[in-house]
């Protein structure tokens, strides 16, 4: 486990989930979400978990998001913060 | 003030993980828009999920994934070896969990848009005010 | 004192209870008013039936289910318990009698209803009077309450609903907000609830707690009508008659005079009250109540208005001779208990007959009616006479017990003030029956000629009058349970 | 308060934290001769700690359910205009009457009304990859015992196999590869078969979810037994994870009416 | 048979899927399986009942681990009481809303089934279960289950339950991350393993945060008063099946938790010598049995009614709790029990009665008296024991609860439940006032009621009995069930 990418990428997390959380645009959030799970998924498997890294990859980085990105197609993208 | 960086550096995962709370949170109460509220909502899990992976971590020691398969089966392992695989595993279903309430969710904000065209709490409000 | 452990209490309390779905399902009037009547004879005949024993200086008890840890639902028959259940018993027959010729006479709705919880409400009264310990009374106390709420409001109009409010507002709230937690402070302090013949607080509690457990249980039993607890007796007025005369002048007063006076004497004990000076405060708290009452009912025109400010005077009585604390005037109050009840239940039986007759209700409009309705004023004037404690009613006994009690307890304030109040009686009462038979009616309608109410009117409170009249010259067996009691709680 | 509190943790990584002193040891000590399964995580996973996977998994059906629930409509009133695609010409159709019969022609092939040229590039490859991913996914399942992986990621990528067909096709295709009535029918079934190996074990005469008593039945040693509850257990979680998530994706996707995804 | 504590829980678990595949093969199956499941697991909790007054508390290991490794079921005084109450208000709730659930969800009737009865998985797992990370997922379960069943009702009811869903995630989020401390700090999850371990470090901040995350997470999903802004809109847009399934169970077993949690992970040693929490978490109580009534007042409905009663109770529950004395703690637990039954009854005949009349605004219950003398009979009884009229089971659980605040000297508290019980007088009669009289004198033709009663279906009145049957039968028994359990339980 190497600290600085471990540190590195922690800062890439919550860069993303403060993106996440204030991008004016509901697809945007839901790829940044996309991109914050996958970065969670790499700090896992830095931290060793592998088979949490594996489950938050298919999970949180592919299945969440495509559901994101469907309801949000089913509704709008619109919104206002 | 050296204590104070030690302390920052040695347990840096422990403020991060607060931090991703706190803007889980954040998301939750304060924005405005559901959708939002359930990226907010599923940080706050992540954050946990974090916290618990930051427990199982064990300063030279390998994924909890026993090396000497078949035929070394009785040599003891040690533990000391190995990261702590049980916060993983409680993680492999807090996961799970987190895109099972993520689903219902999505669904309950379909079925909203739905009925009030709109996903901002406040129009939704002004919506049910109006009917009354 | 030879305890017998039998049913019998429970399945006297039972017996009402148990006619309740048979009276709501009836088709017709005349099955449920005779299960009523056979409801009514079972539960006299098992309350009797435990008169020779009782008498004999045992005690009946039963318990039903252990409904806290160590307390129990359960039932004690003793002579002061007995006294009061006979007394309920024997008048819900006559009132159940009385009961249809009112009804009918008046065409009122929703009968079975009405049956089913006056069932309940007697059920709830044999309750109360057989309870041995302080939940059990409390809980038939509650049940009487929420029973007679659909009594109280039967007329479903906008007063009914406001005297129901009134009604439910004092004697539920006096009971939730005083009477639960001085019952629980009891608990804590003793550990036990169940009455003893000498009370069980003696040395569980000093001289300031006893006085604010004192005042909360006698305003808390609201029904008790201790003024200014007593808002809500004359607003109840506004039910059918039958529900005043036995429901108000017998089973839900009562029971606060009952409950008041089997707390004094259960949970108190008379020497600790004596000991603190307590009886003396809750004498002149009654002394008080007693003569406002009669002031007010002086000035009250409409006859059951009148009447309910009596009863609450006479409330009072009860409580003065219990807190007057000597075996005389206990004996008194507890007496009193049966001889008010045979009279007020008359007189309410009267006034019941008159407005089914001819529709009147304020006294204004009574001069003459004598002539008309010589049996009914007729039974109102001997009751008039039970009532203010002139021979030959029975109310005489009572009252000179409880004189002979204030004088034992050389209170002559007491005595003063029993007399003015009888005085007072005398004052509101004769000069209606003066009136009925010796004023000249208003307009000439009056002298229609005899003009009776309905047989099944007549006839109970002819019945009463007469049961009035004599107890004065046999007033057993109330008198033996009365002193049998005294001689219980006063340990003598 | 939880700065405060964080001062007082372990420090980051520390092996003599009480975490990891406690029963983790005792479990990767153990885990490998009493489960014969080098995975330790897998181990306790689906058998130290199996109840609690057991119910993760009905947490992923009740979530299936709810969506199916909340979502599903069966309502005939159409949006309005309904697109069709004739083969032949590669002509689209557009029918405004929603009450006309459309017949049941190979050539008539319905369309979205959000439809948007695919490209073939895509559609290929995805129509390729599959069945690899598919492939893959079983080998996850199976192999979980010796590497990452186990039912729950076997199954997501198995439901992500069949989400890609109905991205790069579109929700019909996908619904007539998996449909509504079997993986309706599988996701409780997955659960049930999970329920099932545990009342096995009670029927075998060990506790619910005791693998170690199936080693009678089957003739082999507990350690064995054990292996393969695990794996029996995780093919269960497998299909009931493969058909909730193409539940809630169909159902999310097409909100509820199944007609027409992304 | 010594695995019917397995079946208690599998039994629903089971029957939930069958339900849910019955759903797509023989829709008529559903119910029967569903009620059959149910009916197992009540049977069972009555065998597990049976077993712990015979023999005392015991242990089912799932898989056959001890417990720090595996995950035990634990079955002691406490908590089998509340699986039996708890199976058995689930199992006549189920079969006392049929008729809504076949008429509002039609084709999706199955679902509903299957929902309804993993949700009472959960909550009977979570109650039996001696793990605490394990309490988290049957808490999830029951969570996600409770989501959709919230959002079967009326036109807001999504939205009430998108709510419920970020709030109570929220909640089930910081009692895991409370749990992820004390695992930190212990190294185990199983609660009595928790307990043994946890002694040396109460002095600790952390096992203080843990402590109170913990609580905060159960407080919100139990919906004590400043935490409770999801259950009004949750219960109230609902359907009528959901909410009679969930209002009577979900915040009690909550309760369930929380006791669990004061007793058996920390002790009341820890709670109340090392802690100075009580005053505080009275105080609050007590403002909320106070907002709860004064709020249920402002009501002229009387399904919003009866849900500001709910949080209410829940004031009383945690307040007895945190009373710091056996009297409140068992008056806490008895009332859990009884406002199960209590709480059951009610939202059952508010459930009857909106099934004929349409809306619950009060005005319209007009002459309900005269129509469905049955169902109103019921609501009396059910709200006899709400007020605390014995011998209705309220009464005692109040008793204990009035008794523990005078022994504690929290005259705050006895103030608040006191005027708790005023003010349901208050809303009760308010109700039957409405129910009594009728507008245009209906009763003169209903004279002996034998015309113009529209009663509610069968099922559904004969379960509203069934309810009440137990309400009283609790009532009387109320010595022996706190002698045999609950008194054991605390020692």
């Amino acid at each position: 486990m190497i600290w600085q990418l471990d540190l590195a990428i922690l800062t890439l997390v919550a860069i993303c989930a403060v993106a996440a959380i204030t991008v004016r645009d509901l697809l945007g959030a839901a790829v940044l979400f996309g991109a914050y799970s996958f970065m969670l998924c790499l700090l896992w498997a830095i931290m060793g978990a592998v088979d949490v890294a594996f489950t938050e990859a298919s999970v949180g980085a592919g299945v969440s998001t495509v559901f994101f990105i469907a309801a949000v197609f089913r509704t709008t993208r619109r919104t206002k913060d | 003030m050296d204590a104070i960086i030690e302390i920052a550096i040695a347990k840096y995962n422990y403020w991060m993980y607060i931090s991703l709370m706190m803007i889980g949170l954040y998301a939750i109460i304060a924005k405005n828009n559901f959708v939002k509220k359930i990226i907010g909502m599923n940080i706050l899990q992540t954050a946990i999920i974090l916290f618990y992976i930051s427990i199982s971590a064990k300063r030279g020691a390998t994924i909890p994934i026993i090396r000497h398969a078949e035929g070394h089966g009785h040599e003891a392992v040690n533990a000391m070896e190995y990261m702590n695989p049980l916060p993983h595993v409680l993680m492999l279903t807090a996961i799970v969990v987190a895109v099972a309430t993520l689903g219902v969710a999505l669904a309950l904000t379909v079925r909203l848009y739905a009925r009030f065209e709109t996903l901002e709490e406040d129009e939704i409000n002004d919506q049910i005010r109006e009917a009354q | 004192m030879h305890e017998i452990y039998s049913i019998r209490p429970f399945l006297a309390v039972i017996a009402s209870l148990a006619v309740t779905p048979i009276l709501l399902s009836a088709r017709s009037p005349n099955v449920r008013e005779g299960w009523t009547f056979a409801a009514g004879a079972l539960k006299l005949g098992i309350v009797v039936s435990m008169l020779p024993a009782v008498l004999g200086g045992s005690v009946f008890s039963f318990r039903l289910a252990e409904i806290l840890p160590g307390i129990h639902l359960a039932f004690r028959v003793d002579a002061m318990g007995l006294l009061f259940a006979l007394v309920a018993s024997t008048l819900w027959i006559v009132t159940s009698a009385y009961s249809i010729g009112y009804m009918r006479g008046l065409n009122e709705h929703s009968q079975s209803r009405y049956y089913c919880f006056f069932a309940v409400a007697l059920s709830a009264t044999i309750g109360a009077a057989f309870a041995a310990n302080l939940v059990t009374l409390y809980m038939f106390y509650e049940i009487l309450s929420f029973a007679t709420y659909p009594l109280v409001t039967h007329h479903q109009d906008e007063e009914a609903k406001i005297s129901g409010r009134k009604y439910l507002f004092f004697i539920v709230g006096g009971s939730v907000a005083l009477v639960l937690p001085a019952m629980i402070i009891c608990y804590i302090k003793a550990e036990t609830l169940d009455f003893a013949p000498q009370g069980f607080l003696s040395g569980h509690v000093g001289p300031g707690l006893t006085t604010v457990l004192l005042l909360l249980f006698v305003f808390g039993m609201a029904k008790a009508a201790l003024m200014p607890m007593h808002a809500w007796l004359p607003a109840a007025m506004v039910a059918p008659t039958p529900v005043s005369a036995l429901l108000h002048a017998v089973a839900v007063v009562k029971v606060g005079a009952f409950s008041v006076a089997r707390i004094l004497t259960g949970v108190f004990g008379v020497d600790l009250l004596a000991e603190y000076g307590l009886g003396t405060l809750l004498a002149v708290l009654a002394s008080i109540t007693m003569l406002t009452a009669s002031f007010i009912a002086l000035s009250q025109d409409g006859l059951k208005r009148r009447l309910a400010f009596s009863t609450i005077a006479q409330l009072s009585y009860i409580l003065l001779g219990v807190a007057l604390l000597t075996p005389k005037g206990i004996t008194g109050g507890l007496v009193h208990i049966a001889m008010h009840a045979f009279g007020k239940i008359t007189l309410f039986f009267c006034a019941g007959a008159i407005f089914v007759a001819t529709g009147i209700k304020n006294i204004s409009e009574m001069k003459g009616l004598g002539r008309r309705m010589p049996i009914t004023m007729g039974a109102f004037f001997v009751a008039s006479l039970s009532v203010i404690g002139l021979p030959p009613g029975g109310g005489f006994i009572s009252k000179w017990f409880l004189v002979l009690g204030a004088l034992e307890a050389h209170e002559l304030v007491f005595l003063v003030v029993l007399l003015i109040s009888s005085f007072l009686n005398a004052a509101y009462f004769l000069p209606i029956a003066y009136n009925a038979f010796f004023a000249k009616p208003e307009n000439a309608d009056m002298d229609a000629g005899f003009q009776e109410a309905p047989a099944w009117c007549v006839a109970p409170l002819v019945a009463t009058t007469l049961a009035s009249l004599w107890l004065f010259f046999n007033p057993w067996p109330f008198l033996d349970l009365a002193r049998l009691a005294v001689a219980q709680v006063t340990g003598g | 308060m939880l700065i405060h509190a964080a001062l007082e943790f372990p420090v980051w990584g520390d092996p003599n934290a009480p975490a990891h002193l406690h029963v983790a040891p005792e479990y990767l000590e153990r885990a490998y001769e009493e489960t014969a399964t080098p995975n330790v995580v897998t181990a306790i996973l689906a058998d130290y700690r199996g109840y609690d996977t057991m119910f993760e998994t009905a947490v992923i059906f009740s979530a299936g359910l709810a969506c199916f629930f909340l979502l599903r409509t069966r309502s005939r009133k159409d949006p309005g205009d309904r697109f069709f695609r004739h083969l032949a010409t590669d002509m689209v159709i557009r029918i405004q009457n929603p009450s006309m019969k459309i017949p049941d022609t190979p050539y008539l092939q319905p369309m979205d009304s959000f439809w948007t040229p695919r490209s073939t590039i895509v559609r290929a490859a995805s129509r390729v990859l599959a069945p690899f991913i598919q492939l893959y996914a079983l080998y996850v399942v199976a192999h979980g015992h010796y590497s990452p992986g186990g039912g729950f990621q076997g199954g997501v990528i198995l439901g992500a196999s069949f989400i890609l067909i109905a991205l790069s096709h579109d929700l019909r295709t996908c619904m007539r590869q998996t449909p509504e009535k079997l993986i309706g029918v599988l996701s409780p079934a997955g659960v049930l078969f999970y329920a099932g190996v545990g009342i096995l074990c009670v029927l075998a005469g060990g506790n619910f979810l005791d693998y170690g008593a199936l080693a009678g039945w089957f003739g082999m040693a507990r350690e064995a037994a054990r292996s393969l509850g695990i794996l029996l257990v995780e093919m269960g979680v497998a299909a009931c994870v493969m058909a909730t998530m193409v539940i809630i994706y169909a159902n999310l996707s097409s909100a509820g009416g199944h007609r027409q995804g992304l | 048979m010594s695995n019917y504590p397995a079946f208690l829980i599998i039994a629903p678990l089971f029957a939930a899927c069958l339900t849910a595949t019955a759903g797509w093969i023989r829709r008529s199956l559903s119910f029967p399986l569903a009620v059959s499941g149910l009916t197992v697991s009540f049977l069972s909790s009555l065998g597990i009942a049976a077993r712990v007054l015979a023999s005392g508390k015991f242990q089912y290991s799932m898989g056959g681990w001890a417990p720090p490794l595996g995950i035990v079921l634990e079955l002691d005084y406490l908590n089998t009481p509340f699986l039996v109450v708890v199976s058995g208000a689930a199992l006549v709730s189920l079969i006392a809303t049929r008729q809504f659930v076949e008429k509002e969800q039609e084709a999706k009737a199955p679902a509903f089934y299957a929902l309804m009865v993993l949700a009472v998985t959960g909550m009977l797992g979570m109650v039996a279960t001696g793990d605490a990370f394990n309490l988290y997922v049957l808490l999830e379960i029951s969570s996600i289950t409770g989501y959709a069943l919230v959002a079967s009702g009326d036109r807001l009811a999504p939205l009430a339950s998108l709510r419920y869903l970020l709030l109570g995630t929220i909640g089930a989020s910081f009692y895991l991350l409370g749990v992820g401390l004390l695992y930190m700090l212990t190294g185990t999850l199983n609660m009595a393993d928790l307990s043994r371990l946890l002694p040396p470090l109460y002095g600790s901040n952390a096992v203080l945060a843990a402590f109170l995350l913990i609580l905060c997470g159960i407080w919100l999903k139990a919906a004590l008063f400043p935490l409770h802004a999801w259950l009004p809109g949750a219960y109230s847009h609902s359907s009528h099946a959901s909410a009679c399934l969930l209002a009577p169970l979900m915040t009690k077993v909550m309760i369930y938790v929380m006791l669990r949690v004061m007793l058996s992970v920390f002790t009341p040693a820890y709670i109340f010598d090392h802690l100075s929490l009580e005053g505080f978490v009275v105080t609050l109580a007590s403002v909320a049995v106070a907002a709860g009534s004064v709020m249920a007042l402002a009501q002229r409905n009387l399904r919003r009614m009866a849900v500001y009663i709910v949080i209410a109770e829940v004031g009383y529950m945690v307040g007895g709790a945190w009373l710091g004395n056996q009297t409140g703690i068992t008056g806490a637990v008895l009332h859990a029990l009884n406002d199960v039954l209590m709480t059951l009854c009610l939202f059952l005949a508010i459930a009857a009665v909106a099934g004929r009349t349409e809306t619950l605004d009060f005005k319209d219950l007009n002459g309900l008296f005269g129509k469905m003398p049955f169902t109103m009979g019921a609501l009396v009884l059910g709200a006899m024991s709400i007020i605390g009229v014995p011998p209705a089971c309220g009464f005692f659980s109040k008793w204990f609860l009035l008794q523990g605040a005078i022994e504690a000297g929290r005259f705050d508290f006895m103030a608040a439940l006191l005027f708790s019980s005023l003010i349901n007088v208050v809303l009760f009669f308010r109700v039957f006032e409405y129910a009594l009289y009728s507008d245009g004198h209906m009763h003169k033709q209903e004279e002996h009621g034998q015309t113009g009663i529209q009663e509610a279906p069968l099922s559904l009145v004969i379960s509203l009995w069934v309810a009440v049957a137990g309400i009283l039968a609790v009532g009387f028994c109320s010595g022996p069930i706190v002698r045999m359990f609950i008194q054991p339980a605390l020692l």
